[in-house]
């Protein structure tokens, strides 16, 4: 009882649970038993985590843990304050339904990967939780490590395949370099504030040198795990090839610790320089802008999810940018709106984006295929399934009155105070951008519902698909409530938020009822309840109507085709093909035109469209191969010839003497 | 006495000259016996008689003289191999280099800080010019066996060095010493045999199947 | 009280004769009689009464699709202030979530719309949500300038700050306005020359292709929708372009109705003299509308 | 109780030769290896004081190389025994013999404080191992060997030449010339500088080219790529740290003698340093044998070394305590890799893919070793790498520490391309496997060195930790 009335120790405890869930499966003999023992754990940690959450959002301050560690490192310090408790929020929820839905998305009696999978995903977890409490910068490494590699352990389940190996080297490189940067960032931490562990808020003067080497590092380091632009490469690959569900975890809440990183960091110091603000505000609008428009250019199901998770990361960013320039411009109402309009989108993403990757898990476990083109017509095959991914589009959309809205309104409300307010309202521009990402976004997921799920199947795979079971279908329930809830209802989502907001900005008082006065989330439950109202009275009138009237049906008019067939329906790449055009400069579509001599192509010619990704496919690679040209030209001083060899020896001994005088 | 040194360590030189020349292994192989065995006589016009020293006599002559070069010349013998093939660097371009290397030893131990008593002595300069020697002779022949003699002559280099210190320094080291170059050069001439058999030729310029491509 | 009565009176009964403007102006340059200016609620009446074809590939999203646009396009409508007016329901902010309604709406357009499974409407669809893509910007840009002039962010206040005395003080920004909200006006509601919404069967068309499949009273649903969204983008339009104010409360919705039906002639007179731009062209108008929107605010600015 | 170190091994070496079953004989080396486990344990927790005048003292910093190599060789031992069963086609008598005569003469280096004495002992280490590398009887191999032996013998030739430059430096300043790590320390500041100097460069190159420095490190790739897996293991772990700790007894010299020299020597040892880890990157990318990327890898670390060394202040506990860890971080790699090549039959990636699935076990602790090599946590050595460079950084040399990352992360890119290739994927079908299948006896032993590595890098036991602070006292840091 005295450990539960701690929340800080609920919160370890939760940790050693997750950590430990999957072990059990490495070594029992009966999988599927292991499987539901870890999962039953997980479950629990979740909820004993859930619980410490809500304590600490209830205002009990949780204690600081300091172990006296051998490590030259200093003491390893855990605590928890309202930034940590805002990630945290996300995390026991997703990985509560992970555990569940992973029993039937990844049973342990059809694959024989589940045991090391469970094992993983709990690991994740665990690896989380604790980068969230660490208060020692290498106590951060650490967990951020372990995360990190097992994460590339989870989505390299499938390592057979040479796609996923790529990809997942792709991450692993990536995730490594970051680390090298951080390693910069916490050593710089430790020459200038004399520890290793996390100096109080605002501790620390931005004005040396050595701070903004440190923002730098935390940028690519952090930036680089966010997936912000241009350091998004690894992401697409990543999330597209690992198992849904832990793409759900990686989207929803790995990216989130790249984020909380950043956030973490400049948290360190005081009068941040104001580059750094516009710096967030460009890089969050272009990972917004160029990522939704990958997005509405890919063909593989969960590439699109994996690239509008960039998109998100960069509004996101663009709260974060807009509140440090507010805070450059002594502009409280613009630093709140920012703070509201990221931490709201923190939360929120966790829950849209882990939902749609769960359904597209479903998608992919019905009809065995990511991609969109061969899909169709599932609603009928999938309703519950559909219904929930209709809501996940939505809410990603940003659409009212679901959960998206709410977040993206605090960053409207902000720009444009800001354009009423600043003498150069530079910052407004976010309007327009985030209305430009907004319309891009409305392409891309009516793409992806209209061609995934209406209209007839175009393959047999798609048209023999089926439903899944409860133990999928209950976590997408209890996520898409989630979004349904916080949208009608935004006063929770700023509640959840408020406490970190106010710890962020420094802020005493009653920060959401003044925050209220500027943000309408107060009425705004009463608009979302008047159109749901408005909607289903309407349905209610027009289903009176049809009951009365005559009815027939019939196939869809075939355009005045004979034989019309499914695969003559709009293909996802056919609807998103105008916005690529007008968007190629950012998404430089792959098209490779068979040559047409005659009025008709020659048999067997074909048309390959696809998206590149440019970064990784046109900058990095070619680079990568250019070194490795150059080393082995170097390569040839190993040449075997034993006699020269002796000749180093001497010639080092040579220079060294001449270098002694 | 001193000056009778000197004059067996100028000869040491000469022999540096000659097996820098030579390409006749046996004829290397042979002067490098001597030179060994000069190395054992030196201790004894330097220093005052004594057990340690007469032991490191005895001992250096039996090993630099007698028993390394048996154990090279069994190797040759076994290997059925005459002269030294032509070399990376001609012999009298070698020989050229040597005699420039002898010079640059005299010049570099003039500036070296020597005890007094050791002063008007050739040591320093005549083993860093055997020093020098046996590295050219490493780095220029081509056989196995050139090689080893290569690294003797480097070895007795370090070896006329060593002289200097014969009574100041604890008897075991110059065992040790001796013991080490024994093993080593006998593990040299069993590899030496193996390769003899493998490639059925020494020629190192052969052992190059591990490099980088 | 009694404004918010005549405002929901007006939103809900003045579209359709818009409409019926619209043609009688059409038919007039034409030289035809053409149909009587009450002709659409005729259609209204007659489609509430006739019965309904479904493809057997729609679901429920189909049926859905225009309830939910025209119940989005009635909460904006209660947001908008008609004339010199304020809207009944007004709030710090409202002008983000009245852009938003519209975005609402037109997802469900365009999924029902790709719920019949016709490549036809696939493409009308695609064209739609591209086109829409890149009006809002514009609105935004617009907004923000009005906004700033009128430091408020309601609608309400917004709309009805500009006056004569700001036409005559800012008049370069506020036409460029006008002219960048008109472009909007037309690209929104499918008018000439981004759509043409007399024929059906041209693969040029955008939003009457969306609809193709759509019968009976839920295409009635779909007519009265499009309406009243000409109704709503047409009341921002006139309170920036007409901000004319007798003292009278009525006179001044008076004043309304009337501009709102010369608009209606106004886009007849558009839809008769020009002619349907290539599909290419597009892009490139909206996106000058952007621009002329981006110079009013930074005229604004300086 | 210090001379059994030495003593027990070659007794064991005498037992090993007069077994004459092949089978029999490699059960010696874990009994062996136990009771020097246990003897060296007693004698690292034990005070130890100098004896025999002054020759012999465990000191911290032998205690330290002594713990790594007794814990290693057991390791090495136990898998000898499943290893061996493997290769009965060839008489292992050589190998065991020589195993433990290395061990003996490992043992003399720690051990040893009179520097002759130690020199006599590396050179043995070096030629003990000749035959080992030989092992394969192969073409290859013997060329390995050849290139092996006559390096480190020049090098080690040279390193004598030192000793003499050293003793005569003590000579000249008219000291009773003396080898004895204690009487040097005492009268280092009255050392002829010039001799000493010369002395520090030949100590250097010579021991240098023992350890691998980069230029110095040519017989590396070779030999370790041709000897047997658990051979590279000792020798890059055992006599490398062997190499080093000769290294660290002229560090202390030069830090008795006062500023002048010291500075030279860490100004040489970071540059080395640095010259090694840019060599093991570039050699490193698309290295097809992934026995000749582990010696690069060793290339690498003995790079970290003397840059930690070289660094001096914090980096110095770093320095010794990768000496540690990159012992049994490489242990657990080349025992594995020694798996792998048993089971494919061959050592090159295009051959060797999807190791995790034909041998998951192996497969799993080399992907843990490769993760623990490149400084991951919560491995070990990602402990040091990043004392040395924190403390790179707290000692402001930004571009030391800047380089030793770009390093690192280069070299990182390079094994990840060549290891999970290796590692993943499926096996080829072409290549129907050997007979070898994992067993505890060949997968057991690294699983320890791994299990050890990760406590070290989590909770290292106070012992350990106390050990490495005494040896950093020893080379002038103030705990």
């Amino acid at each position: 009882m005295a450990l539960v009335s701690e929340p800080m120790a609920c919160l370890l405890f939760a940790a050693v649970l997750l950590a430990l869930s999957g072990l059990p499966g490495l070594f029992l003999q009966r999988p599927v038993a292991a499987q539901w023992i870890a999962a039953l754990v997980a479950v629990f940690a979740s909820v004993l985590g859930a619980y410490a959450v809500i304590q600490l959002l209830g205002g009990t301050a949780g204690a600081v843990y300091q172990l006296d560690w051998p490590l030259p490192f200093g003491p390893a310090e855990f605590s928890v304050d309202h930034l940590s408790t805002l990630f945290l929020i996300p995390l026991f929820l997703v990985t509560g339904c992970v555990a569940i839905y992973s029993l039937s998305y990844w049973p342990a009696k059809e694959k024989n990967t589940a045991a090391k999978l469970t094992f993983f995903v709990g690991l994740f977890a665990a690896a989380m939780v604790v980068v969230l409490l660490a208060r020692n910068g290498v106590l951060f490494l650490m967990a951020w490590e372990v995360m990190a590699v097992s994460a590339y352990f989870l989505l390299t389940t499938e390592q057979q395949d040479a796609q996923v190996q790529r990809s997942g080297t792709v991450y692993l490189v990536a995730t490594h370099t970051g680390t090298m940067a951080l390693f910069v960032l916490f050593s710089l931490l430790r020459s200038t504030s004399g520890s290793f562990l996390f100096p109080l808020p605002h501790a620390l003067s931005a004005a040396f040198p050595a701070a903004t080497i440190m923002m730098v590092a935390a940028l690519i380091g952090f930036g680089g795990k966010a997936g912000l632009m241009p350091l998004h490469f690894w992401l697409p690959g990543a999330h597209a090839n690992a198992p849904s569900h832990v793409s759900a975890m990686m989207s929803g809440l790995m990216l989130k610790m790249g984020v909380y990183g950043i956030l973490r960091t400049i948290s360190f110091f005081t009068e941040i320089p104001v580059w750094l603000g516009w710096l967030l505000l460009v890089l969050g609008a272009w990972s917004a802008v160029n990522g939704i428009a990958l997005a509405a250019s890919q063909r593989d199901l969960k590439r699109l999810l994996a690239c509008s998770s960039i998109e998100n990361i960069g509004i996101i960013f663009i709260g974060i940018g807009l509140a440090l320039v507010g805070m450059q411009t002594a502009s409280p109402i613009l630093v709140t709106c920012g703070l509201f309009g990221a931490f709201i989108h923190i939360i929120n993403h966790g829950l849209f984006k882990s939902l749609l990757f769960l359904g597209s898990g479903v998608l992919i476990h019905g009809t065995g295929s990511r991609e969109i083109d061969r899909m169709g017509g599932l609603a009928k095959r999938m309703p519950a399934t559909s219904l929930f991914f209709l809501i996940g589009s939505l809410a990603i959309c940003g659409l009212p009155p679901l959960n998206g809205f709410v977040g993206e309104l605090f960053l409207y409300v902000g720009a444009i105070n800001d354009g009423i307010h600043a003498p150069l309202p530079l910052a407004a521009l976010v309007a327009p951008v985030l209305a430009l990402v907004g319309g891009l976004a409305v392409i891309t997921f009516v793409k992806l519902y209209g061609i995934v799920f209406l209209g007839s199947p175009r393959t047999a795979d798609a048209a023999h698909s089926h439903e899944a079971g409860g133990l999928m279908i209950g976590p997408m329930l209890v996520l898409a409530a989630g979004c349904l809830a916080t949208g009608m209802a935004p006063l929770l989502l700023v509640k959840l938020a408020a406490p970190a907001v106010s710890w962020y900005a420094g802020i005493e008082g009653d920060l959401v009822s003044r925050t209220g006065q500027q943000v309408p989330f107060m009425p705004l439950t009463v608009m979302n309840s008047l159109l749901v109202v408005l909607a289903l009275a309407l349905a209610a009138g027009y289903l009176l109507r049809l009951s009365k009237l005559p009815r027939s049906t019939g196939p869809t008019w075939g355009c005045a085709y004979l034989a019309p067939t499914p695969r003559m329906q709009y293909t996802g790449s056919s609807f998103s093909e105008m916005v690529v055009n007008l968007f190629g400069a950012l998404v430089a579509p792959l098209r490779r035109r068979p040559s047409l001599a005659t009025f008709f192509p020659a048999v067997g010619t074909t048309f390959c469209y696809a998206a590149t990704e440019l970064v990784l496919d046109r900058v990095l690679t070619p680079i990568f191969s250019w070194i490795g040209l150059g080393f082995s030209y170097i390569r040839r001083l190993q040449h075997g010839q034993l006699h020269i060899y002796v000749l180093y020896i001497f010639a080092t001994l040579f220079v060294l003497m001449i270098w002694a005088h | 006495m001193n000056s009778f040194a000197d004059q067996l360590l100028v000869l040491v030189m000469l022999i540096n000259l000659v097996m820098l020349g030579s390409s006749r292994l046996l004829f290397s192989i042979r002067a490098v016996a001597v030179q060994g065995a000069i190395l054992g006589i030196l201790p004894g016009l330097i220093h005052p008689f004594s057990g340690h020293l007469a032991a490191i006599t005895v001992g250096i002559i039996l090993i630099k003289g007698v028993l390394i070069p048996y154990l090279i010349s069994d190797a040759v013998r076994k290997a059925h191999i005459r002269r030294e093939v032509e070399p990376f660097i001609g012999y009298v371009p070698t020989l050229f280099l040597g005699a420039i290397f002898t010079a640059l030893a005299f010049v570099f131990a003039e500036k070296l800080p020597l005890a007094p008593e050791h002063k008007e002595l050739l040591f320093v300069p005549a083993s860093i010019a055997t020093l020098l020697a046996g590295f050219l002779i490493l780095t220029t022949r081509k056989k196995a066996i050139s090689q080893v003699i290569g690294y003797l002559v480097l070895e007795n280099g370090i070896f006329i060095f060593g002289l200097l210190l014969t009574e100041a320094m604890p008897f075991m080291v110059e065992a040790g010493a001796l013991l080490d170059l024994l093993v080593g050069i006998f593990v040299m001439g069993i590899v030496i045999n193996q390769i003899s058999q493998e490639f059925s030729s020494i020629d190192t310029s052969r052992l190059r199947a591990l490099k980088e491509e | 009280m009694t404004d918010i009565i005549i405002h929901c009176l007006i939103a809900l009964l003045l579209p359709p004769l818009l409409l019926g403007v619209i043609t009688k102006t059409k038919a007039a340059f034409a030289g035809r009689v053409g149909a009587p200016f009450f002709q659409p609620y005729y259609d209204l009446l007659k489609l509430m009464r006739k019965g309904s074809v479904f493809s057997t590939t729609t679901t429920w999203v189909f049926k859905a699709g225009p309830l939910v646009t025209l119940a989005a396009i009635l909460v904006a409508a209660l947001l908008v202030p008609l004339g010199r007016h304020h809207a009944p329901i007004s709030f710090q902010g409202d002008m983000v979530l009245f852009a938003y309604l519209f975005g609402l709406a037109r997802f469900f357009t365009a999924i029902a719309a790709l719920d019949t499974g016709s490549s036809f409407e696939g493409m009308g669809a695609a064209r739609e949500v591209t086109f829409s893509c890149l009006t809002e910007p514009t609105l935004f840009i617009a907004l923000i300038t009005l906004a700033r002039m009128s430091r408020s962010l309601q609608l309400s206040t917004l709309l009805t700050y500009p006056t004569p005395a700001i036409w005559l003080a800012a008049g370069a920004s506020m036409l460029l306005l006008v002219v960048a909200l008109f472009i909007v006006l037309l690209a929104e509601n499918c008018r000439i020359p981004f759509d043409d919404p007399t024929t059906h069967l041209e693969l040029t068309m955008i939003h009457e292709v969306m609809v193709l499949d759509h019968s009976g009273p839920a295409f009635g649903v779909i007519l009265y929708g499009a309406a009243l969204k000409l109704l709503v983008l047409g009341a921002i339009f006139i309170n920036i372009a007409l901000p004319v104010t007798t003292g009278n409360s009525y006179g001044d919705w008076l004043v309304f109705v009337v501009a709102m039906l010369v608009l209606s002639v106004l886009i007849g007179v558009v839809e008769s003299v020009m002619a349907r731009l290539r599909m290419v062209r597009i892009p490139q108008l909206l996106v000058g509308a952007t621009i002329l929107s981006a110079f009013a605010m930074l005229l604004v600015l300086r | 109780m210090l001379y059994a170190l030495v003593l027990v091994p070659l007794t064991g070496a005498l037992v090993a030769g007069l077994v004459p079953d092949n089978r029999l004989r490699p059960v010696v080396l874990p009994v062996v290896a136990t009771i020097y486990l246990a003897l060296s344990a007693c004698l690292i927790m034990a005070p130890s004081a100098p004896s025999a005048g002054g020759w012999f003292w465990l000191d911290p910093l032998g205690k330290i190389v002594l713990l790594c190599v007794s814990i290693l060789f057991t390791v090495c031992a136990y898998y000898g025994v499943g290893y061996l069963r493997y290769r009965q086609e060839r008489s292992n008598r050589v190998l065991c013999i020589g195993l433990l005569i290395c061990l003996a003469a490992m043992g003399l280096v720690t051990i040893s404080q009179h520097l002759g004495l130690m020199w006599v002992a590396v050179e043995a280490t070096s030629v003990s191992m000749a035959p080992l590398i030989y092992f394969n009887k192969n073409a290859r191999s013997i060329e390995a060997t050849w290139k092996y032996l006559l390096i480190c013998s020049v090098g080690i030739a040279l390193a004598l030449l030192g000793l003499l430059f050293l003793a005569y430096s003590t000579y000249v300043a008219q000291k009773d010339a003396t080898l004895l790590l204690s009487g040097l320390l005492g009268t280092a500041r009255e050392l002829n500088p010039g001799w000493l100097h010369a002395a520090v460069i030949f100590l250097l190159v010579g021991y240098g080219s023992k350890m691998g420095l980069a230029p110095l490190h040519t017989w590396k790739p070779d030999a370790y790529g041709e000897a047997p897996g658990m051979v590279g293991a000792m020798l890059a772990g055992g006599l490398v740290n062997c190499a080093f700790l000769a290294i660290l007894r002229v560090y202390q010299i030069c830090l008795a003698s006062g500023s002048a020299e010291l500075l030279f020597f860490q100004q040489v040892l970071v540059g080395m340093g640095l010259v090694s880890m840019a060599f093991a990157a570039v050699f490193m990318a698309r290295q097809a044998d992934f026995k000749r990327m582990l010696a690069y890898s060793s290339v690498e670390h003995v790079g970290i070394l003397a840059i930690g060394l070289g660094l001096g202040k914090g980096a110095l506990f770093g320095a010794l305590f990768h000496l540690l860890n990159n012992g049994l971080t490489k242990g657990v790699l080349f025992l594995t890799s020694g798996n792998i090549h048993r089971s494919y039959g061959s050592k090159t990636t295009e051959v060797v893919k999807g190791v995790l699935t034909r041998l998951p076990w192996t497969g799993g602790l080399f992907m843990a070793g490769f993760i623990a090599i490149t400084g991951s946590p919560p491995f070990s050595p990602f402990v040091s790498e990043y004392t040395i460079v924190s403390s790179a950084f707290i000692e402001g040399r930004y571009l030391v520490a800047g380089l030793f990352l770009l390093f690192l992360v280069i070299v990182f890119i390079g094994m990840a391309l060549t290891v999970l290739p290796m590692v993943m994927g499926a096996p080829p079908d072409d290549v129907e496997p050997t007979e070898y299948r994992d067993s505890l006896l060949t997968v057991g032993p690294p699983l320890v060195a791994l299990f050890l590595i990760l406590l070290l890098g989590i909770w290292p036991p106070a012992f350990v930790i106390g050990l490495l602070r005494d040896g950093a006292a020893l080379l002038g840091v103030q705990p």
